[in-house]
């Protein structure tokens, strides 16, 4: 295969270099005048293996990445990141209330929560919108997704601990006398019983 | 010695020298003679490369002697831009002379070795200069060649992978609960030492002495801890009152030094 | 001749899409690590007699149209800054003799320089400050920059035009080295001293 002619060599760099797609007429003007349909034809044909390719689109041609290359142009890369503290206990909030609104969530966690920590939740496909409450104001409600059972191990949401659990476990207590009172309060069979759904059912109501 | 006559630093801004010919629309013929160089040295290469021959073989004494023709030949030089010229033709004429001279062996550095400098001068500028025009030749991007007219750019969007365990999940949710859980306060009834009891005591203890005493020293001795506190308060506001009345005076040596109290005899 | 590999393609795209020159790290980091010094040189080789040429300059690398076409594609509109001759000057001092102190730059060319004149080479991204000079005064010592290299077309600095016979000839050590050379006069320690940053203070317009 021999290299591509002086005409060709031309056109491919015109193409090249230039800011806007071009009409092969305009390609021709600024060549001073050549027949450049064949070096167009014979770049199409030279580049349509490569990872660049020359394509007309509109009567304008102009280079552009392969197709199946397309992906390189907008690379995702993958960052771990932790989840925040607020995003935890909101993400523990939907799981134990759902479905749950933004307003039942701020009265829960005695906080105001960011619209973007739902996002994120949201974004990390654990929570997802699940309809609109029927109180005035018709607030969207959240839920957990299968993914979020899946991310944290769970068969179901009946597998988060309830309440008298994480009592039992220290994890209701004031930080200092966690130990102690873990250590004190026996759990009974009665609060055990506590039903996961409508245990703050009390509190859901803003 | 030839400190004296070496010419001093140029302090002329270059843009200056661009104004040589610029500034005088008029009397172009007058100012062209020195358009064109940047400063003195700049003007010696010119006049070197005049004699066409290699810049290591160039006669000195006839490179000075065109040189200071040719300031002579600038009639109407404007002095004040043109000084460092004349500073060097200055210096090209001692060189000049301390080379036809008979030798002075003293003289240091001998006028062989400021040729030779000067001569080494002009052959590193001469250096530059063609290397800046064949720097300036080559095919330049941009100019000759080209980079892409249109590139897609390349971008990396960073996703989250969020991470969270079961265990943080729970125990925010614990941390939720113990925060919002209904929590009772307990006030202790706490001994306290009223103002009207202290303003009491300390007045009629204030009777007793005429001396200055601390005001730590009429608090009930023996107190329990939480009183004390309360009655240093009470107290400290009856000795307030008391010298507001005018039946006592206060003093404090230094700040959070003892505060002294005495009473004073209507 | 069969086609390009998928690597070869890979990295053909991703070079005709970066908007600046890429080293051969940052071309393998947006490929996921993968060592592309094969697909470079055969990339380079394939363009070689193409209207389009894929170049090194600094380590990095960046398509760009062929030489002997700039007749055809210079624009009308002027593109590149014009540089004074001053500025030429003091661009060709600094690649030559990097790095270099402002006054080292004033002592060959034996008049002063502008402020601005500096300014618009790091301006234009060709010059920059690359530290100081442990001497008395600490002066800034400039050098050229990867963007020099790319605009003058040079895939390193070796590739200056006659540096090494400028090397040879001795013509881009100071002055003071060349006279005691030529002199047979060692230096004297007091005039060594001097020699950095003020040795042409008192001789710069001689």
């Amino acid at each position: 295969m021999s290299g591509p002619g002086e005409l060709t060599r031309a056109v491919e760099a015109t193409l090249f270099a230039a800011e806007e797609p071009m009409s092969a007429e305009a390609i021709s003007t600024h060549l001073g005048g050549a027949d450049v349909g064949d070096a167009l034809a014979e770049l199409a044909s030279h580049y349509a293996e490569r990872g660049v390719h020359l394509v007309e689109r509109g009567k304008r041609w102009h280079f552009e990445t392969a197709p199946d290359l397309a992906h390189l142009l907008r690379r995702e890369k993958e960052e771990v990141r932790r989840l925040s503290r607020a995003a935890t206990e909101v993400l523990a909030i939907v799981a134990y209330h759902e479905p749950v609104s933004r307003a039942e969530i701020e009265s829960i966690r005695g906080v105001q929560t960011a619209k973007g920590t739902l996002d994120v939740l949201m974004e990390a496909g654990w929570v997802r919108i699940v309809g609109r409450r029927e109180v005035p104001g018709r607030p969207v409600i959240y839920a957990t997704t299968p993914d979020f059972l899946t991310h944290f191990g769970l068969a179901s949401r009946r597998d988060l601990p309830g309440i008298d659990e994480l009592r039992a476990a220290g994890l209701l207590d004031p930080v200092e006398d966690a130990l102690a009172a873990a250590m004190e309060t026996p759990v009974t069979a009665s609060e055990e019983a506590a039903d996961d759904d409508d245990r703050d059912a009390d509190e859901t109501s803003v | 010695m030839s400190d004296g006559v070496e010419p001093l630093p140029l302090d002329l801004p270059e843009d200056d020298w661009q104004g040589v010919a610029t500034a005088a629309a008029g009397d172009e013929a007058l100012y062209l003679e020195l358009d064109g160089w940047e400063g003195p040295l700049d003007l010696l290469l010119d006049l070197a490369r005049r004699q066409k021959v290699d810049l290591r073989k160039i006669s000195i004494l006839e490179l000075v002697d065109q040189y200071l023709t040719y300031i002579e030949g600038a009639e109407a030089l404007r002095l004040e831009l043109a000084a460092d010229y004349l500073v060097m033709a200055a210096w090209l004429a001692y060189l000049k002379s301390a080379l036809l001279l008979p030798r002075d062996e003293q003289a240091d550095p001998s006028p062989e070795e400021l040729a030779l400098r000067l001569q080494l001068r002009l052959q590193r500028l001469a250096a530059m200069r063609d290397a800046a025009a064949r720097l300036m030749g080559r095919d330049r991007l941009g100019r000759d060649v080209f980079a892409r007219g249109a590139p897609e750019g390349l971008r990396v969007d960073r996703k989250a992978l969020w991470q969270c365990d079961w265990f943080a999940l729970v125990q925010a949710y614990g941390q939720v609960k113990a925060r919002t859980a209904p929590v009772v306060h307990m006030v202790r009834d706490r001994m306290v030492m009223t103002l009207d009891s202290a303003l009491s005591r300390v007045s009629s203890m204030l009777g007793v002495s005429l001396d200055w005493m601390e005001l730590k020293d009429f608090l009930p001795p023996h107190a329990d801890p939480r009183l004390r506190k309360s009655a240093l308060a009470s107290s400290f506001v009856a000795a307030l009152e008391l010298a507001r009345l005018g039946k006592a005076e206060l003093d404090q040596q230094d700040t959070f030094g003892p505060l002294l109290l005495r009473g004073i005899k209507a």
